[in-house]
């Protein structure tokens, strides 16, 4: 029953046409910062097409020399150890959430979908104040734990809706087989439900990787994460395209593979969510 | 007779699963919220500290402050317009993989690469687009002799310059749960839909679309509330300029609290800000109340 | 052993008592089933016995031995459920040896005790395949064999063959007997379909909105239902039932009488027409309206000659008429 | 718990680690400085070795961006989280946080210093509040013409030297490839509002009736409506398109991409102009000193110092720093390693080397600039504590007029209204 007339190949064309259009609209701007970080100062301002040859590695070994890789490995640090965190306790949380008859679900999944809508810049300040009292100022503990405040109430909520696809037999079986709750939940469960950990997980990762304000406000020198340490390159007088770019791209790497690979998980995770 | 609980052994693990989140939640996220609260009804500043004086004064400010009531409505075009774009475009890059183009399965992958690029870095990219002088644009239709106008120099052009590229970052997270919503819509519906003599086109609007409106809804409602705090990308590229003319709340909000270090007046939008969020998270939860009860 | 005693169950979700105090006694190596409509509390009983809800009030004792506290895993009962529940990730093999890793059991004796299941249920060919990999039929299979390995006191089955076709569903059933018979371990059976109940059973408890209606072998309940519920709910086509005049003239509020009891007669009994006939070659039924008493369902041995809109005359067998009271309790003659 | 244990304990690992992280070894006498990034400031950074080796003092030394810097200057300052010793002070800033009781005194680091008299004096009155010197200058900047000396002789044009005749070259020289002239316009205290004050002080155009002891804002006067006017026209007209968003970076860009013929800017723009490091015009532009008016010609000044923390751990090693920093030794040194033409002495500029380096840009560059630093008024920007938000309102409301969003006039009232009511509070 296919049908290969004319009007359907042209409305194809369309389609296609239409979704490379898009696809431009994705890559170009990043295909422009490679660009840009492979230019020289003196050709940084013309077309690529008037001097295409003009190329250098100046730029990524400046940023090489610089404080950015440091900044880069505290990015990592603290989004990584902050997504382990909520996961850790998060994970449990949601399971006990999602399967626990109780009462109140509905305050609590609203509570958690305030938490990740609240505006960091009305509670920066108390955290920051408080963080000075209590020694956190500028460590990698303090920027987890702030972190945390974004990734916890993200992971309980996304594992909850994840934990409620797994069918509440599943559950009643491990304990019928003799597990206990524990073990149900690390050794049923968790499995059951790995598209979501693993969404929840790169997602959240994301989220703290993302993060720009927490940083500016709670680091200094020896914790400083990527995203701020990009904004150095923003000086009195000056701004270093190339090393922003060269910043940008080092920035973007170590989430690219992530995404590209744990795509298909959260299509997974939230196609069980979205169907309800 | 006496109540009898055989699991009570189990309700003490779920009790004990929840405990350590809730304390960390209670902690992490609650902790500076209230703390907020608190600061919204002091006058205190970075500079002048606090006179000890606690009341009204910030909210009754709020009510007559022109600049607070236009970045209301810079905050509303940035988020109905991003929104809307996000949607539409996500919705059509899902639909394209799911339906037009099955073949393009491996393009996902590449449609999803501006979801990984940190909002800071977004920011810059796109300032050096927008930025006549730098950019690539301006200069590819500078060849055929056309002017591509400045786009932050004007209200309508910064903000669509911001929506622009909010967009190109995060029409991805849009694209990916629309895509999960299709896969959970049978092709069979589509058939029927042909048998009965609907054309495809047709048959996207009338069969796939409505089902496909709670996901849209929801996505869309998710992605206003971000839009709510936008900050790096009004940060960069705008500065709030031309003028104020990008200045939304949450960026007002910052102004008044890292600029005029007026911390308890930023303190004060922002508790607006939040209350805002939370009916329309009021509004998902009980949605989604409804989805999971179904 | 299995032998498993109720004493004063009870279940309420808040107001509502879902169980009102409730006996029973299944003795060790029945087949016992838990037949009733939907919503009629037989599946929440199950799971009371299993330990996977909380009683309000009672005790449940398996073998002599209080396991009103105790948490489902350690009752020694084993359950196979409607969906199955297999373990997606885990493969046959390994979603039977769990319930063994559980109890830790040495890993060369579960190693035994899998393969004897897998044998006896015909899955050793499948033991690698992840569930997703499997038929209804097999999946079915090995849900029983993760529940076999335990050796348990008891099986608990909750509605396992309603998410098979109907041909499947015979051949499971009579394999599940066919089970009973070899390991004759006790098993608590729900069901909604009264066929199941009527085939497998050893002992059949019919329960109503969470009350016991009756407790009794298949013939038993067939023969003598206790009260009106029981009668319509067990034989299939139903229980004619019949109000009114007729039987007020037989001393009883409500008549009932078996389709197979009805015969067609030259004269005398009710006067119908029928309104639908269906041949199977071994049996005719027909759905006969009658002035008299209303629509009644007639079952006749072998290949009868009747169509639409035939006039025909049913008559009863009176011996074989059930009569019951104002209450809808059986009458005794 | 529910992942492997390894990862458990590779976690607690991490955390404990990261908890045992800055100050754990901090025993010898340390100095915490943050500065933002300049030439100047990465180039003291390079030379903190030397500082080390002369007192046994070991520094730290954070530069950072503008915008981060500010950010985190204040919370470190209002949150006393003592990591910061030394501070890089804009002259701007020092009123407000004397006032807050942020910076210690340097008067007798000041007078402790043996060529103190070296020091160009306008640059040492701007970190004086009351009694007290409260930092030390090591950059002063100025601003200064630049323009495309070829651009103009195909015009037949001469340099420009008042803000009329500005509008005259730009006017003869505009062309679709190459615009007229170019400035920064984007709002801010700092960015508009450095070069907008250099027209209007040159029309006699006043930001209070009499500073500092008359407040009266005064920012609608008629003069500095004919300032704006020029600077609406010059832009509008004569500018590359999209100027009126232009930052700094943007005015460099253009400059050295050859898109526009003139600019006036600080210094420290102005130079990277003729940088043949990155730009490709640097032979064709020529510096001068920035447009006279009716009034007065008023250079803008930005002047930077070094202020020591009213917390610092030590404040006696900080001053140390402080004035190692600023000596005439290290700040030749700065000047022939970097580009850093903006030295706070007067004498560096007759050191020969400095001479010779600096020559090449254009011969008589220093003088250039030390002319218009003589010019310049000390309150270009008034040194007052609300500077930052009094700066802020007057440039967001400026660049609405340049955008068209606002009429000038309408625009410089709305500015009024706003300083009064920041004054007032």
């Amino acid at each position: 029953m296919r049908d290969q007339s004319i009007s359907f190949r042209v409305k194809r064309g369309i389609g296609i046409a239409m979704m490379l259009a898009l696809l431009a609209f994705s890559l170009l701007p990043i295909l422009w910062t490679l660009i840009l970080a492979l230019r020289p100062a003196t050709h940084l301002f013309e077309p690529i097409w008037s001097s295409p040859t003009a190329l250098t590695l100046d730029n990524i070994a400046s940023i090489a020399r610089s404080d950015f890789p440091r900044a880069l490995l505290n990015s990592f640090i603290t989004a990584g150890a902050s997504t382990l965190l909520a996961l850790l306790l998060g994970v449990p949380g949601a399971f006990a959430l999602s399967k626990r008859r109780f009462s109140g679900k509905f305050m609590a999944s609203w509570l958690l979908l305030l938490l990740r809508m609240a505006p960091p810049v009305g509670f920066v300040i108390p955290l920051f104040l408080f963080y000075v009292q209590a020694g956190l100022i500028d460590t990698h503990i303090g920027l987890i734990f702030a972190y945390t405040s974004l990734t916890l109430p993200f992971v309980v909520w996304s594992m909850w809706t994840s934990f409620n696809q797994i069918p509440n037999e599943l559950v009643e079986a491990g304990l019928m087989d003799g597990a206990s709750l524990w073990q149900v939940l690390r050794l049923i469960v968790l499995p059951a439900a790995r598209p979501g950990l693993v969404a929840a997980g790169v997602l959240s990762f994301l989220l703290a990787w993302n993060d720009f304000f927490f940083a500016l406000v709670i680091t200094r020198s020896s914790t400083t994460t990527a995203p701020v340490a990009i904004m150095n390159f923003v000086s009195y007088a000056s701004v270093d395209w190339g090393a922003i770019a060269v910043a940008a791209i080092a920035l973007t790497l170590p989430t690219v593979p992530i995404i590209i690979i744990a795509n298909k998980y959260i299509v997974q995770s939230l196609g069980g969510a979205v169907k309800g | 007779m006496t109540s009898v609980r055989a699991s009570a052994a189990m309700d003490r693990s779920y009790k004990l699963m929840l405990l350590p989140a809730s304390l960390a939640v209670g902690i992490f996220a609650v902790a500076p919220l209230v703390g907020m609260f608190v600061l919204s009804f002091t006058d205190f500043h970075l500079i002048r500290g606090w006179s000890g004086k606690i009341g009204l004064q910030n909210f009754l400010r709020l009510a007559g402050d022109a600049r607070f009531l236009s970045s209301i409505y810079v905050m509303a075009a940035l988020s109905f317009f991003g929104v809307v774009a996000q949607v539409v475009i996500g919705t059509a890059i899902a639909v394209g993989l799911d339906r037009i183009v099955k073949s393009w399965r491996f393009a996902r992958g590449i449609f999803v690469i501006p979801f990984a690029v940190p909002h800071i870095a977004v920011a810059l990219i796109w300032l050096s687009l927008f930025t006549p002088t730098l950019s690539p644009i301006t200069a590819f239709f500078a060849t055929f002799g056309i002017e591509v106008p400045a786009m932050l120099t004007s209200q309508t052009g910064a903000i669509a310059a911001i929506v622009i590229a909010d967009t190109w970052a995060t029409t991805p997270f849009v694209m990916l749960i629309v895509l999960a919503a299709l896969q959970g819509i049978s092709p069979d519906l589509d058939e029927a839909a042909a048998m009965d003599g609907a054309t495809r086109i047709r048959s996207f609007f009338l069969i796939t679309l409505p089902l496909l409106y709670p996901t849209l809804l929801m996505v869309a409602l998710f992605r206003f509330i971000e839009t709510l705090k936008h900050f790096p990308l009004i940060f960069v590229m705008t500065s709030g300029g031309p003028g104020r003319a990008t200045q939304a709340t949450n960026y007002y909000a910052y102004v008044q609290t890292f600029q005029s270090s007026n911390v308890a007046y930023g303190a004060a939008i922002a508790v607006f800000l939040f209350i805002f969020a939370g009916i329309i998270s009021f509004y998902i939860a009980r949605s989604n109340a409804r989805l999971s009860d179904a | 052993m299995g032998k498993i005693r109720l004493n004063g169950v009870n279940k309420r979700f808040g107001a509502a008592e879902v169980i009102p105090a409730l006996d029973l006694e299944i003795e060790d190596g029945e087949f016992v089933v838990f037949v009733g409509p939907s919503g009629c509390g037989k599946s929440t009983l199950l799971r009371l016995i299993a330990g996977l809800e909380d009683m309000t009030s009672g005790a449940i004792v398996i073998d002599g031995k209080d396991v009103s506290n105790a948490a489902p895993g350690a009752r020694g009962l084993a359950m196979v459920f409607q969906s199955y529940a297999l373990y997606p990730h885990l493969t046959v093999a390994e979603n039977m040896a769990f319930p063994l890793r559980m109890a830790g059991t040495p890993t060369d004796l579960a190693q035994t005790k899998i393969a004897r299941a897998a044998e006896v249920l015909n899955l050793s060919g499948y033991m690698d395949r992840k569930p997703s990999q499997l038929s209804g039929g097999q999946r079915q299979r090995v849900a029983i064999g993760r529940a076999i390995v335990r050796e348990p006191a008891a099986f608990l089955f909750d509605e396992p063959l309603s998410n098979l076709d109907a041909a499947l569903r015979v051949s499971m059933r009579q394999e599940i007997t066919e089970l009973h018979r070899k390991l004759a371990t006790t098993m608590i059976y729900v069901t909604h379909d009264q066929v199941e109940a009527m085939t497998m059973a050893d002992k059949i408890v019919v329960l109503n909105a969470g009350r016991i209606e009756q407790v009794g072998s298949p013939i038993e309940l067939y023969d003598t239902p206790r009260n009106l519920f029981v009668a319509g709910f067990i034989g299939s086509p139903k229980m004619n039932l019949i109000e009114g005049q007729e039987a007020q003239v037989r001393g009883a509020s409500v008549i009932g009488i078996r389709p197979e009891h009805l015969d067609t007669v030259a004269e005398g009994g009710w006067e119908g027409q029928v309104m639908l006939a269906e041949h199977l070659g071994s049996d005719t039924f027909m759905q006969v309206e009658t002035q008299a008493v209303g629509m009644l369902n007639v079952r006749m041995d072998g290949e009868v000659k009747a169509r639409h809109g035939d006039k025909v005359r049913v008559a009863p067998k009176v011996d074989k008429m059930h009569r019951f009271d104002a209450e809808g309790l059986r009458l005794v003659h | 718990m529910f992942t492997k244990r390894r990862t458990v304990l590779a976690a607690a690992l991490m955390l404990g680690t990261a908890l045992a992280g800055p100050g754990a070894f901090a025993q010898q006498t340390e100095v915490d400085v943050l500065l933002f990034s300049m030439p100047s400031t990465l180039g003291l950074q390079k030379l903190a070795p030397d500082f080390e080796a002369e007192t046994g003092i070991k520094t730290n030394i954070e530069v950072v961006g503008q915008d981060v810097f500010e950010s985190r200057i204040t919370l470190s300052f209002t949150g006393g989280t003592g990591d910061i010793d030394v501070v890089h002070t804009p002259a701007i800033q020092v009123q407000r946080w004397v006032e807050a009781g942020w910076l210690a005194p340097l008067t007798q680091t000041l007078s402790g210093m043996p060529d103190r008299d070296d020091i160009i004096p306008a640059t040492l009155d701007s970190f004086k509040v009351g009694d007290d010197h409260w930092g030390i200058p090591f950059f002063a900047e100025t601003g200064l013409l630049a323009y495309r000396k070829d651009l103009l002789e195909a015009a037949g044009k001469q340099p420009p030297t008042t803000w009329e005749e500005m509008l005259d070259v730009a006017a003869a020289i505009h062309s679709p490839d190459t615009a007229g002239v170019v400035m920064r316009a984007a709002p801010g205290q700092g960015f508009n509002m450095f070069v907008f004050p250099m027209i209007m002080r040159a029309y006699g155009g006043e930001f209070f009736a009499d500073y500092p002891d008359d407040l009266t804002p005064t920012f609608n006067s008629p003069e500095t409506l004919s300032a704006l006017d020029v600077y609406i026209k010059l832009l509008g007209e004569y500018g590359p398109n999209g100027v009126s968003s232009f930052n700094f970076p943007e005015v460099v860009a253009a400059m050295q991409a050859g898109q526009a013929a003139m600019t006036v800017d600080g210094t420290s723009i102005v130079s990277q102009a003729v940088d043949p490091q990155k730009s490709r015009f640097a032979d064709q532009i020529e510096l001068a000193l920035p447009p006279a008016g009716p009034a007065e010609r008023a250079p803008a000044l930005a002047v930077h110092g070094l202020g020591v923390s009213a917390s610092a751990k030590d404040p006696e090693a900080a001053a140390k720093f402080v004035a190692w920093a600023t000596s005439k030794e290290t700040m030749t040194k700065l000047a022939l390693n970097e580009a850093y033409p903006d030295f706070t002495r007067a004498s560096i500029a007759e050191d020969p080397a400095v001479k010779e380096k600096y020559a090449g840009i254009q011969a008589d560059f220093l003088d250039l600039r030390i002319a218009a630093l003589q010019e310049a008024r000390s309150d270009y920007r008034p040194l007052l504590p609300t500077w930052p938000e009094l700066g802020a309102a007057m440039g967001e409301n400026v660049n609405a007029a340049l955008n068209g969003m606002m009429e000038p006039q309408e625009a410089l009232d709305a500015a009024n209204e706003e300083m009064g009511y920041i004054l007032g509070q």
